[in-house]
């Protein structure tokens, strides 16, 4: 039988010598031999409980369930049993994000462009406000000390200042690991440059930014076809999104400023940058001339006041303009007059808010505007919608009036079932890139034909294993530390990635130049250390080497 | 001239194990409206010799030699096509054991009549064959207005009557029935008997009649031919083989069924099975049942004798009829134990004569 | 009981076993974990926005108030709408039931026609080498899972010989939508729908095949047959007016359960080649919990099998007179 | 008297006489028939292999028989990324280097149990309801009908799908789940084969002894079904391997037991089907012998069940 995850330990024991010994490095401080068989603790209390490891399915990630397993035996190997659950995407996300019924949770956090700024990952993802159901702080990470420093940032314009401030931040959730920060999950996007030229892929991304879209252009004909492995739930920006809805929605709804390729906010409808008054309080954006929306409107300034109290009414997207307390247009210009300092404003807010035509969208209540269908989606972005069925392909066309047009005629979007089924698809030519990672199989097949390039990039979300902190043993500094011990994250990139990506031991990936502090305290995989950090921690092993509490605990 | 004249008929099945001998040279006549029974247990090879008359055997069977001559028309060798348009139903149909099973159970029984009238009568109109099947139907018993249910809906006699309706609606000069009424209760026996007989009186047909059943074949026919392993072991009119018998297997079946004259008698049955007819060694193919087998009956086979009357027995010692006869009749001599090949177990017969 | 009482009988079974149906998937569906929010939280959906949601599809109602909802609303024909689409259901799943009943329907079509040839060919020819190999290659077929020749036909046809293109159901960029016609009647499709329907047809042969060579020798040995010989009836009639007709009896009611197998064994087809179908859209749908959907999608899945159930006794009522209406 | 204490006895013996019988038969019917000979031994070699495959330890006599699976299936980079197959690695490596030859022999043993332990479960079932359902008739038979008709009406994969979405992906679940579909067609059958014997004498007459309904139902009637029984499990054996296989294929396998079908979608999502063809076919053609086996098999014993058959052979 292949007790491939369950209960390794007991399978060890009944198998016997099999050659399934593990990582026996330090194995010695475990105390086989120092003759009392009992090491770390003086006196052992508790056994450590079962822990509840919740991953994914292969078939939901197969290299995240790869290591997973690797993590499983890791921990397993210094005493701990662990309740290895998979589960598929929504599933697990119910359960370690909205319940927060778990131990531990592996699971990935999206790097789009957006969070280049790293409000989020440092006030969103750690703050000890946002521990609620299915709040960001999945872990119930709560540190006073850390608060301030997560409020303080918001409130610093000089990019300095915050800068320093979002560094010490960094220091602080390294030492106290409420998550084991694993790996940027860049890697490669497969394409064919026997079609296409003028790719662009950007942080974080790669061939799915917006960037690349615009510039990417066929080699013949006028068509882009466009591979990826999910199909987009909607093109209504004011439904849930997903960030494949997302990707294509930005197509055809312009925002006032757009992430850069360099992940800062440039203008885009706006002419230029935001005049930043008032301490940082009011800011004002003068609209870019001579816009339409593809149905032939003018985009003017007073649709643009209509967009923001849209989002402003808007029960999905209310909250995202909750800063903002009041709007005032004159001319070409709008004001809006933030109710605090909010440093993220620009990147956050105006580089989010989809710019909406009032004609259409004037009439809709508020409560309908989720479910509100505009069969053509009249937006002002690159590209008009053309025509959509589901599962089979988006058409796009480009919008010739816009100020800055793509360099494709027609860009096509066909779902598959997998990237395995879209490679295939790519080499037999009915696809000319695809939006994901392919396995590390088709990195051979990229490279013997002439007609595949892979576009590298990397990654700034990372995947990570969320402890929950609000029980015990993960109260327990020591105890967390030990686990990020256990992470194999050099082996998972560069072997089960097959070196795509970089290992991370922040929550601000090294490729977010400014922002990512390189002198954060380190974890790589290391039993003997978490045996240290374990022992430090007060806790100790029986003879079988099963963890305990030490009896003072 | 006969009717029907076959001559040496030998129809073979091929086996896995070799030749099946199931009709090895049989001679037989039938005159025309005349009934003749074959009689035998059954693998005896009775049915197969019926079917070969038309030809209705499995693929893997054929006719390996001899003549079967019916009114002038060698019947071997006709093609297929004629065989069917020439021959079978309109000349000589059959009635088959069990009815019920003989109708296509997902048709009407009259328009099972109507399909054979037609094909066989191009020129005759769906109506006018509809209404021949009601008339046939009314002659037979049936309601007519029946010609239009299914054959489930049919009880066992009256699918007998319907398949006899079936089997007369062309005509034919030759009716083979074969067991036609074993499958029914002995009260409706005698009336289909009667009835059959009676419409093949009317339309002046001959009738080959198989059984198992001696009782039947006394009441119904003039002749009877008594099948064993694949050959005519005696054959004469019905009185003969019912009251003075010379072959000990006609002997032992005719114990085996009761005597209306002597309800007393004791009913003896022959033991063991009909013979395997893969490639059969010489002699007399009864032998190793036969109680009164000798050592010449399982090297030599018989040759059939002429008795006078046309009464033909193939037995070696069918000239010691009172003999026979006499020790047929007790019920020691059918012990199983009795019997067997003379230098195995010696039979008493021998040693006492 | 007459004919007319039958059926009302059986209609009333059939409603009573829709409900029955419909019920239980009710109940199964409610038992997935997780919440149609759960896709969107990783994106940016924040606690209030789930709330609001949640409240805004009723999932905050308790369960029997929903499920009577449910029910009325499938009464007037309506499946609600999308949790995840926020559209129509129907408008959703009605191109995927079309497609899949497209690609079953063709596959079953050449499974059976095939099938029962081959399988009246076999009985036909019994105990022939023919026989014996058809058997082999009979069971092989059925012993394969719908993946396994799926793959084999890929490696084959697509990625060794490049014949067939490797997913998917027409060339993409053409015109979408248009007639019936426009969709499935071009070349472009037939192309892309000859390995799954051949998938399809290979794994669905079997039954049909061997069915039918059993029943084939049944019905030969029947004495009936041999009557109809006797009567000098041509051997095409006796084999196809009678032998044939009373073999399709056991087949009819094989076939109604052999479409209930192809229905749920699309969902393998259609992923093994990318196909556009229910069974695809049904495992998203389960797997976002988008219930509506893919309640829907199981619910016309197990409508075509009950249909198709009713259908064929009442098609035995009509072919097989013998049928009692019990 | 007599009868009636002799009654359960003596259909006690009848019965263990049947199965007697039943067994007997069935190894003469296999006598001559190729291909049930062929499967026999196919699935013997499965036995074999799935008992052995991996290491098994008796503690009290203290020995450790080793596996037949040369390395750990489960352990990566035991050889290299995807190596052609060798003598090291008789059907190649992984694409994380794991030995599939290991791996396909550690499969047989999750084959085995899903096909045993679903079928033995299925037709349990099923043989019960159809005993049940046939033997008291009236609205008991027509509310266990009305239910094999609704479960007749439950595509299965579908339904497996969503059942291990609720459950989790557990073998045991994915045991369930093929179980509460499989049981219908053996309910059905045996339901029909028990209403036959419900009206032969041997019934009456233990109703005439005033035997119990129990007792009537499993002592008197069971006997006589039990080989039909016999032949659905080993179809059901054939189902339920392809049923587990193909929900692994769609992943909703058990990702603790690495099944064949879990072999063919870890192939696919590590997108290697055109590359190591070493991999692709060893799980897929064992899943096909495997089944086909089975059949055969089956097969065989239908000629014993309904010896109608062996003629037409």
């Amino acid at each position: 039988m292949a007790f491939r995850k369950k209960n390794r330990r007991e399978f060890i024991r009944a198998a016997g010598a099999t050659g399934l010994a593990i990582g026996v490095a330090g194995c010695s401080s475990n105390g086989d031999g120092n003759g009392n068989g009992v090491s770390g603790a003086e006196e052992l209390g508790e056994q450590i409980r079962e822990l509840n490891f919740v991953v994914p399915t292969s078939g939901v990630n197969q290299f995240r369930n790869e290591l997973a397993n690797m993590v499983a035996a890791n921990w397993r190997e210094i005493g701990i049993d662990v309740d290895f659950e998979e589960l598929d995407f929504s599933a697990h996300v119910d359960k370690a994000v909205v319940q927060q019924d778990f131990d531990a949770s592996l699971l990935g956090w999206g790097g789009t462009p957006e969070r280049i700024d790293p409000h989020t990952f440092i006030y969103d993802m750690h703050h000890s406000d946002n521990m609620g159901e299915g709040g960001r702080n999945t872990p119930g990470y709560s540190n006073p000390e850390y608060d301030e420093l997560a409020e303080l940032q918001v409130t610093q314009p000089d990019e300095e200042e915050r800068q320093q401030t979002v560094y010490e931040a960094q220091e602080i959730i390294a030492r106290d690991q409420p998550r084991a920060y694993i790996a940027n999950e860049g890697g490669i996007h497969p394409y064919a440059s026997g079609r296409i030229t003028g790719i662009e892929p950007t942080l974080g991304e790669g061939l799915n930014s917006f960037w690349n879209m615009i510039s990417v252009e066929p080699l013949e004909g006028d068509t882009v076809t466009m591979g990826y492995p999910s199909e987009i739930i909607s093109l209504n920006p004011m439904q849930d999104l997903a960030t494949p809805d997302r990707q294509f929605v930005r197509l055809i709804y312009d925002q006032l400023f757009r992430i850069g390729t360099d992940g800062l906010p440039t203008p885009w409808a706006a002419a230029d940058e935001p005049e930043i008054e008032d301490g940082g309080r009011t800011y004002t954006v003068e609209i870019r001339d001579g816009m339409t929306f593809h149905d032939g409107e003018d985009l003017t300034i007073d649709d643009v006041e209509f967009t923001y109290n849209l989002y402003a009414d808007s029960p999905t997207y209310g909250s995202l303009v909750d800063v903002i307390g009041e709007i005032e247009t004159s001319g070409n210009e709008i004001t809006f007059h933030l109710e605090e300092e909010y440093a993220p404003f620009v990147a956050n807010v105006l580089g989010q808010v989809y710019l909406f035509p009032e004609h259409i969208w004037g009439d809709v209540e508020p409560e309908e505007l989720s479910d509100f269908e505009d069969e053509n989606w009249v937006g002002s972005g690159p590209f008009m919608f053309e025509d959509w069925e589901r599962q089979s392909e988006l058409q796009l066309r480009a919008f010739d009036d816009h100020f800055n047009p793509p360099n494709t005629e027609r860009f096509i979007r066909i779902p598959g079932s997998d990237v395995a089924q879209q490679f295939g698809a790519l080499e037999s030519g009915s696809i000319d890139f695809i939006g994901a990672i392919p396995q590390p199989t088709a990195l051979a097949r990229i490279d013997e034909d002439d007609d595949l390039d892979g576009a590298d990039f990397e990654d700034i979300g990372y995947v990570k294993i969320a402890y929950n902190m609000r029980r015990e043993p993960f109260d327990n500094v020591n105890f967390r530390r030990a686990l990020s011990y256990c992470v194999p994250k050099t082996e998972y990139v560069d072997f089960v990635r097959d070196g795509m990506g970089t290992v991370t031991h922040s929550t601000i990936s090294e490729h977010n130049e400014f922002w990512h502090n390189p002198d954060v305290e380190e974890f790589d995989e290391d039993l003997d250390a978490a045996r240290a950090e374990l022992e430090e921690g007060g806790f100790g092993w029986d003879d079988d080497g099963a963890l305990h509490f030490g009896a003072d605990q | 001239m006969s009717l029907l004249e076959i001559t040496d008929l030998k129809t073979y099945y091929r086996a896995s194990d070799g030749w099946v001998r199931a009709t090895d040279g049989v001679s037989l006549s039938v005159d025309r409206g005349e009934t003749v029974g074959l009689v035998g247990e059954s693998g005896s090879g009775k049915t197969t010799l019926a079917k070969s008359i038309i030809r209705l055997f499995p693929k893997n069977a054929e006719i390996v030699d001899g003549s079967i001559n019916y009114d002038g028309t060698e019947i071997t060798e006709l093609t297929d096509r004629q065989l069917r348009k020439q021959i079978r139903w309109s000349e000589i149909s059959m009635i088959p054991q069990n009815a019920m099973n003989g109708f296509d159970p997902v048709y009407t029984v009259g328009s099972q009549i109507v399909e054979v009238i037609r094909y066989h009568e191009d020129d005759t109109s769906k109506k006018e064959a509809r209404k021949r099947a009601r008339e046939l139907f009314n002659e037979l018993g049936i309601d007519p207005d029946r010609i239009d249910d299914y054959p489930h809906q049919f009880s066992g006699g009256m699918a007998q009557r319907a398949m006899i309706a079936l089997a007369l609606c062309l005509s034919p000069n030759i009716i083979l029935a074969d067991e036609p009424t074993t499958a029914l209760d002995v009260v409706i026996q005698d009336r289909i008997l009667e009835t059959i007989k009676e419409k093949q009186r009317e339309i002046d047909s001959a009738m080959i009649m198989i059984t198992h059943d001696m009782s039947v074949v006394s009441e119904t026919c003039d002749r009877i031919a008594v099948v064993y392993g694949g050959r005519v072991v005696e054959i004469a009119d019905a009185e003969t083989i019912m009251m003075s018998p010379r072959h000990p297997y006609t002997l032992g079946l005719r114990n085996a069924f009761p005597d209306i004259s002597d309800e007393d008698k004791d009913l003896i049955s022959i033991p063991g099975t009909p013979p395997d007819l893969v490639d059969p060694d010489e002699g007399c193919r009864f032998a190793p049942r036969c109680p009164f087998a000798t050592e010449e009956c399982w090297e030599v086979t018989p040759e059939a004798e002429d008795y006078g009357d046309g009464h033909m027995v193939e037995c070696h010692r069918a000239d010691e009829i009172e003999y026979l006869q006499e020790e047929a009749a007790k019920k020691e001599t059918w012990m199983e134990q009795e019997i067997g090949r003379p230098d195995e177990t010696p039979p008493e017969v021998t040693s006492d004569d | 009981m007459g004919l007319r009482e039958y059926v009302i009988r059986r209609l009333l079974q059939l409603v009573v076993t829709f409900w029955a149906f419909f019920t239980l998937l009710f109940v199964l569906f409610r038992l997935v974990p997780g919440d149609p929010t759960s896709m969107f939280i990783l994106d940016g959906m924040t606690p209030e926005q789930r709330e609001q949601r949640i409240a805004e599809l009723g999932l905050d109602q308790p369960l029997h108030v929903q499920y009577v909802e449910y029910i009325s609303q499938l009464l007037t024909g309506d499946f609600g709408q999308s949790f995840i689409y926020r559209e129509p259901v129907i408008d959703i799943i009605i191109v995927r039931f079309m497609n899949t009943i497209v690609l079953m329907g063709t596959a079953l079509f050449f499974a059976y026609l095939i099938g029962l040839t081959f399988g009246a060919l076999m009985g036909w020819w019994r105990g022939s080498k023919f026989e014996r190999g058809g058997i082999v290659v009979t069971l092989a077929a059925r012993s394969s899972p719908e993946f396994w020749v799926g793959i084999v036909l890929l490696s084959v046809f697509v990625f060794w010989l490049g014949w067939f293109p490797s997913g998917g159901m027409r060339t993409t960029g053409g015109e979408l939508g248009g007639g019936f016609l426009a969709r499935y009647g071009s070349t472009d499709f037939l192309r892309h729908l000859f390995l799954p329907a051949l998938t399809g047809a290979i794994v669905f042969m079997a039954t049909p095949t061997l069915l039918m060579r059993n029943t084939m020798l049944d019905v030969l040995n029947a004495d009936f047959i041999e009557i109809k010989k006797a009567e000098g009836l041509p051997e095409r009639t006796v084999l196809y007016r009678h032998a044939a007709r009373n073999s399709v009896l056991p087949i009819v009611t094989v076939m109604a359960i052999a479409t209930g197998a192809a229905m749920g064994g699309s969902v393998v087809i259609e992923t093994v080649f990318n196909w556009p179908g229910m069974g695809r859209e049904m495992v998203r749908a389960v797997n976002s919990n988008d219930y509506p959907v893919a309640m829907a999608a199981f619910f016309l899945m197990g409508s075509v099998v009950i249909i198709m159930n009713f259908l064929a006794d009442l098609a035995y009522v009509y072919l097989d007179p013998r049928v009692e209406y019990e | 008297m007599s009868t009636e204490t002799n009654s359960p006895v003596t259909r006690l013996f009848d019965g263990v006489a049947n199965s007697a019988r039943f067994i007997r038969d069935k190894f003469e019917a296999f006598e001559g028939d190729r291909l049930g000979q062929i499967g026999l031994v196919i699935l013997a070699t499965f036995i074999f292999i799935g008992i052995f495959a991996r290491p098994i330890t008796i503690d009290f006599l203290n020995i450790t028989i080793p596996g037949l699976a040369p390395h750990d299936p489960t352990a990566t980079r035991v050889g290299g990324r995807l190596e052609p197959p060798s003598l090291e690695h008789p059907l190649g490596t992984t694409v994380l280097g794991r030995d599939v030859f290991s791996q396909l022999i550690a499969g047989t043993r999750v084959t085995l149990l899903v096909g045993s332990l679903a079928a033995f479960m299925a037709v349990f079932i099923g043989t019960n309801i159809g005993l049940v359902s046939a033997y008291f008739g009236g609205w008991v038979d027509d509310v266990l009908m009305r239910i094999t008709d609704i479960v007749y009406a439950v595509p299965f994969l579908p339904f497996a799908i969503v059942l291990v979405a609720i459950l989790g992906s557990s073998i045991v679940n994915i045991i369930v789940a093929i179980v509460l579909v499989l049981w219908r067609s053996t309910a059905r059958v045996i339901r029909s084969q028990v209403l036959s014997h419900k009206q032969r004498p041997y019934v009456e007459s233990a109703e005439a002894i005033g035997a119990s309904h129990v007792r009537i139902m499993y002592l008197h009637i069971l006997p006589n079904v039990l080989p039909l029984a016999f032949l659905y499990a080993a179809f059901a054996v054939g189902w339920a391997v392809i049923a587990e296989a193909s929900l692994s294929f769609l992943g909703f396998g058990d990702p603790t037991m690495l099944s064949w079908g879990e072999m063919i979608f870890n192939v696919y999502t590590a997108d290697a089907i055109r590359v190591a063809w070493w991999w692709v076919f060893p799980p897929g053609i064992a899943i096909m012998l495997f089944v086909m086996s089975v059949f055969f098999i089956g097969r065989t014993l239908e000629k014993v069940v309904n010896p109608e058959l062996r003629h037409q052979e």
